[in-house]
């Protein structure tokens, strides 16, 4: 199994989640975070005093999969999330060694 | 002699006082004289109504858009009342309350040059009444904002509302309450139905319009961030109102009274009915929508305020808060525009019932003038009328200035400022 | 003929007015006339009493509670707003004001349809002292949901709420002001202590002793969400108090300046009584105890506020803000209900306290009555009578009424309408 | 005789009332009685003006800090509003308004002992009057923490106020408004320009300069953290300070309505000029500012609001706007203080510019004195004897209270404390 | 070591954190997320317009254990964050390379 | 390619940031988390209940990373987070599989 970590634009998550779960994923975990990248922050001035927020908002999804799921959903979120703009984000993908639904013990594979 | 007579007379009447009481007040009408009480009620009246646009209108929108919106929000509300302070100072209150004609008042009054201590209207101080006015011009600027919000520039905002002021709300202004043509005719609006609501309500619509959907509009979920600050926002608008009703008796009366009576119970009925309304309809009661319900009340009893009774209001409100939560639902989304935050459901529709409904619901005994419950089918019609010539002038005259505008600046923020939020692409800050 | 002399004397008197003013008074007591500065106290009284409740209650208490509840929070307060508006129009006014007899009023006024312009009460508008009188009844019912938060169905609430405020709050209303037993023997009860505040505090120990404690009470953390709000009301409740104070002396006079004198000498009493009796009972001085307490010190002073001097106000804050303090800390957990929000520790004890206190600090020079300090230990078994006399009759009634309604269609929602958070689950709506 | 003559002349004047009308006037100036509609009126203005401080101060604070800081912050003015009314009870009121001499009033008046239900003050009851001027004292201490937000031990802050308010407030106000010198050589202040705003800018001054810039100033990011707060507080703020300006006149009349207008006006231009500024300095117009720039406005015409017209107005505000954001962007920068939320800048520098434009502006015919455009260029030199007055005695007095407190006990919280947010270390509590 | 990422109902936290405290877990991290699954979410209409609202909150509990204690941890979590109702969330286990106590520069073993 | 996740006090994310930027760092994402530890919470008591919160405030980075620059971002987070008090936080290193750019659809180190 694998586990993929999704940082994107925020005003895309639904459409990233329509697509994955057309894809036939169940489930997914949903994180506000902020992203400092190539894509500039910008200034904010509070009285004479500029600030140089750097961090952008972002959304990071986070989603167990199968291996076999695994190339098509990172396609599907680079196809879905993408604006062709500076800071669309970023996809990374780690092994995942263990699963368990809580409400059932299930492990792994079912348990996804 | 006779007076003497009269007066000697006036002081000995069987109760004492009556008609001693008549008398100087006869007297009094002859040379009026400031009353210190209508002053302190017309003095607080205008603390009021200041509420009800800041922080009232811009609590009650700043907590419908999405959070990256909230300060361009509040902003807007805020920069209204300082700039339409100003517009009105220079010009506006001339336009309005100077002597002039039928449709316009003249340029006697530039800059309140002529306002003296001591000048009095009616029985209170000229500068109260001046403020007084001054804090309706710029609610019913700010009421239009909430239709642009999320996506029009903030320079072409106070552009228009500017001019928009001095072009549309001026005029109007003098046609109801400076002794305009609609005066004449005897249109009823005893605090603004039509001055206020009507006209930004259309004003509004017209806006949304020429500005377009904002985007992601019917796709996206576009969700109101905080609806405690509408809570707040309704809550000052319906306490601020009290000024804006009881206040347009312009003195401390059984008329402000009886309009802070009526006032209040239209609001609750139709809280009540649109709360109601919804709960049928979708099955949840909302805060929102008896919020938007109290708010269509305050609307439509406004105009119907100093001429109704107790009943007549309850009437009123339970209507304008059906007719409110229709289109603000069912309507809104036939017609397909994306009016922000309603202003034309509850602010237009709003007035164009309450301003209606005086006409079928006014009492003589209260407002001197009877309506169609009391055998007076034709006062329906000059409301008819009144409602009419707003809604053609109002909206022939702010189409031409937002085109002009958008010709020469442009009214819409690019599609990356909406997308990243007003607050940090216009105004540079943010919430945290 | 001795009504010329007298007049004529009057006017040559050697202060040259007072006695005329004199004569004038003595006549416009003969006959009752409007007062333009009364009335226009009255409807700014009016204003700030609403205020109390929307946003007051509304905001004091959604900061109170956790953040999936606060709009459901916030909208029990709304609601009640509209809701009794429409009860007392309908029927509340005339049981509590109507003639009627020594228990109740009667039905003559139902539907205000006896209000016309010109009926005064007193030196104000009938209409006026209608609409006052509302915010009162309004507020005593929007203070009880505080007791039920959180875990209260919403229809059940408006079902008793409504019921609550026809068969208890317009009785005892009468029983105190409405010229009842209670007012016949003595009771001193300026602007609630009795009517509003023991009242609300007492239907609020009922309800959620009969609702239940909240789900996971004393086991899980139910931490208040955001206590700006909270500070917020309190301010709104304090400012309002003046309204609600000042106001029950129905006149801008001496009584009302000195009603609002002692209302914030012992609201800062109490506060800052709360405040250091936590700092030493706990280490911290918290911003939920010192608006608490300032809550408590205006509960307190309320049926005193036209009674005492400004010692006595000091003694009455600290004596119930310290009161109150152990109240809510102390008893409450001793006692084991789960009064969401403390309702009965603020409302309850703080109007027994001022009520008895009343009874000890009234200044004869003041409200015309003598109290224990005085040499006038009786009237402290008075307030002890009007006391008992609400607690039992207003105790049993709220019982009964909610086990009624909980048979007919249940009082609580489900747990996992709980869990969930009652925004989501009963309104549809939530704050992100 | 004559009287009598005079009286019946007076009735049978041609208007019948008017000489009427003068004879009783000049009759009650002999001897003064209440006037109900003043009365009104000051009770309003006093709900008024505590609405500046709770919630208006509070949340124009609030909103400007950390996150958690925010209820220690809005807990100051909370606290300081509960605090000052015990200090004005106890002593203030009789230092500043007692007989005494040129420099501080007597101990008559102390625990208010003499106060009466019949005292009367001009039109209005004492009653009435010691707490409106009790709200100026409790806005003054309060506007002071804004200085030393986020880092100041809260029971330092207690003892400062408390022997502030004693030793610096009450005497000044003493010197302005109680008898004193500054009253004696013609300074004008009408609403507090000088007692309120300087003398609250300069213990803010002073105050952060003997605590020191929070740690991480100039180097970490300090950003407020919820500027709806803000402009929720500006707006109680500005609709509080008609009861301020207005309130002034202490009267119901064409003074308080001028002063009204002009609030209004300068505010309204303040506001823009800050914002026009910022837009042309930092390319964006921000709601901070244009907030700050409406306080500014309210400060710098509180002085003047009696004595100027509104083209006066319009120029004070625009002026004041523009020194106020040179003053809390440039001027702060270059000194180096770390003035928390800029009340020198608002407060102190608003509050001198408004003094002595106040000798500029002042027009005989508003409010009896003539200024430097008027032909009167003394004017300006008494103001500014005024303000350096209070600027002395101001600074040395709160310099010398903060050592001893700082030697006594400590002034400054932990860094530990000012890290983990002063609403968890110092009182237990956080906004979720 | 592993790394432990459990997402659970929020009114489970003290419950699941007393747990895991009492088997020796010395630290957690917490994050408050949105859920998407096959527990429904709910539906919000503001003024007519419905938003079908697929995310629900839950929490997040990351933690690094020592592998001895990982099976122990898992069946932990399992039995107090279970109500039996669907959405009781999911637990993910991860092989943890290496960890660093930052005040100390402790490595690994002894730095959880 | 590595995965870094750092638990960190929440004043010190700027230098940090500025630190790891210096290195070559070009992006990285943050978190607003709760940490339990060693560290003590606080107490909180709202009208005489007494809640012990053991949460305290941390942020938490997220930064992926060539292997390489891995022991030098290790060095310099702990460097610079670091203030010697409880608390500090603590540095977790993953192997991270794959990562791909959404904009360009770079993958693995050029996606950095
Ligand atoms: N090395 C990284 N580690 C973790 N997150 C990263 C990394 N690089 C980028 N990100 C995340 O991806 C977001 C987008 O990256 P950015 O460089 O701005 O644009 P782009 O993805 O188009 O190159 C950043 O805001 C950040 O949240
Ligand atoms: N494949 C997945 N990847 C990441 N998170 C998941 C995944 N499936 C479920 N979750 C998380 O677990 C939560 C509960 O899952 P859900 O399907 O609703 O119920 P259950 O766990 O009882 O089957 C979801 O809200 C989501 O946060
Ligand atoms: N085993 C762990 N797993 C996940 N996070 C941890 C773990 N141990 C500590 N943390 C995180 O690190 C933070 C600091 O840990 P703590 O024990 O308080 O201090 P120190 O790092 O100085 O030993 C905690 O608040 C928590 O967020």
């Amino acid at each position: 199994m694998k586990f993929v970590i999704a940082i994107i634009k925020p005003f895309k998550l639904d459409e990233v989640r329509e697509a994955l779960t057309e894809l036939g994923v169940q489930g997914l975990t949903v994180t506000e975070v902020k992203g400092f990248g190539r894509q500039k922050g910008h200034t904010e001035i509070y009285r004479g005093a500029e600030y140089e927020v750097s961090f952008l908002p972002k959304v990071k999804i986070e989603v167990a999969l199968p291996d076999e799921l695994t190339d098509r959903a990172l396609e599907t979120i680079q196809r879905t999330a993408r604006t062709d703009k500076i800071g669309d984000g970023k996809v990374f993908v780690f092994d995942l060694e263990q699963v368990v639904r809580i409400r059932t013990g299930e492990t792994n594979a079912e348990a996804l | 002699m006779k007076r003497l007579l009269f007066a000697i007379l006036a002081l000995t009447a069987s109760s004492g006082s009556a008609l001693a009481q008549e008398a100087m007040e006869a007297a009094a009408e002859a040379a009026p004289t400031l009353s210190s009480g209508d002053t302190a009620w017309m003095l607080t009246a205008t603390a009021l109504v200041l509420l009800m646009t800041i922080p009232g209108v811009a609590l009650f929108y700043g907590g419908m858009v999405r959070k990256p919106n909230v300060l361009a929000t509040v902003m807007q509300s805020f920069t209204t009342t300082c700039l339409i302070t100003i517009v009105w100072m220079v010009i506006g209150y001339s336009l309005a309350f100077g002597e002039g004609g039928a449709y316009v008042g003249d340029l006697s009054n530039l800059f309140l040059n002529t306002l003296s201590l001591e000048q009095i209207n009616g029985s209170i101080p000229e500068s109260v009444f001046i403020i007084f006015q001054l804090t309706f011009a710029i609610i019913t600027a700010a009421l239009i904002t909430g239709a642009v919000a999320e996506r029009m520039k903030f320079s072409a905002l106070l552009l228009f509302l500017a001019a928009w002021s001095i072009l549309v709300y001026s005029p109007i202004t003098h046609w109801v309450w400076g002794g305009g043509f609609l005066a004449d005719v005897g249109v009823l609006d005893f605090a603004g139905g039509t001055v206020v609501h009507i006209n930004s309500g259309v004003a509004a619509l017209v806006a949304c319009l020429v500005l377009g959907p904002r985007t992601g509009y019917g796709r996206e979920v576009i969700m109101p961030h905080n609806l405690v600050l509408t809570v707040m926002g309704a809550s000052f608008l319906w306490v601020g109102w009290f000024g804006f009703n009881a206040g347009s008796a312009v003195a401390a009366d059984g008329l402000a009274g009886m309009a802070m009576a009526v006032t209040q119970i239209a609001t609750a009925a139709a809280a009540l009915a649109w709360m109601f309304a919804e709960w049928l309809a979708h099955g949840k009661p909302s805060v929102l929508g008896i919020a938007s319900g109290a708010v269509a009340g305050l609307v439509a009893i406004t105009p119907a305020s100093g001429f109704v009774d107790p009943m007549g209001a309850l009437c009123i409100g339970a209507i304008a808060g059906i007719i409110c939560f229709w289109g603000a639902t069912w309507l809104k989304r036939k017609l397909g525009y994306d009016d922000s935050l309603d202003v034309f459901a509850v602010h237009g529709l709003g007035g164009i019932v309450g301003a209606l409904l005086t006409g079928v619901f006014a009492v003589e005994a209260i407002g001197g003038t009877p309506g169609l419950l009391e055998g007076n089918p034709g006062q329906v019609w000059t409301q008819a009328y009144g409602i009419l010539a707003t809604i053609i002038y109002c909206g022939i005259v702010s189409f031409v200035l937002l085109k002009v505008i958008d010709l020469v600046i442009g009214i819409r923020v690019k599609e990356e400022d909406e997308r990243e939020g007003l607050d940090i692409r216009l105004h540079g800050e943010s919430v945290l």
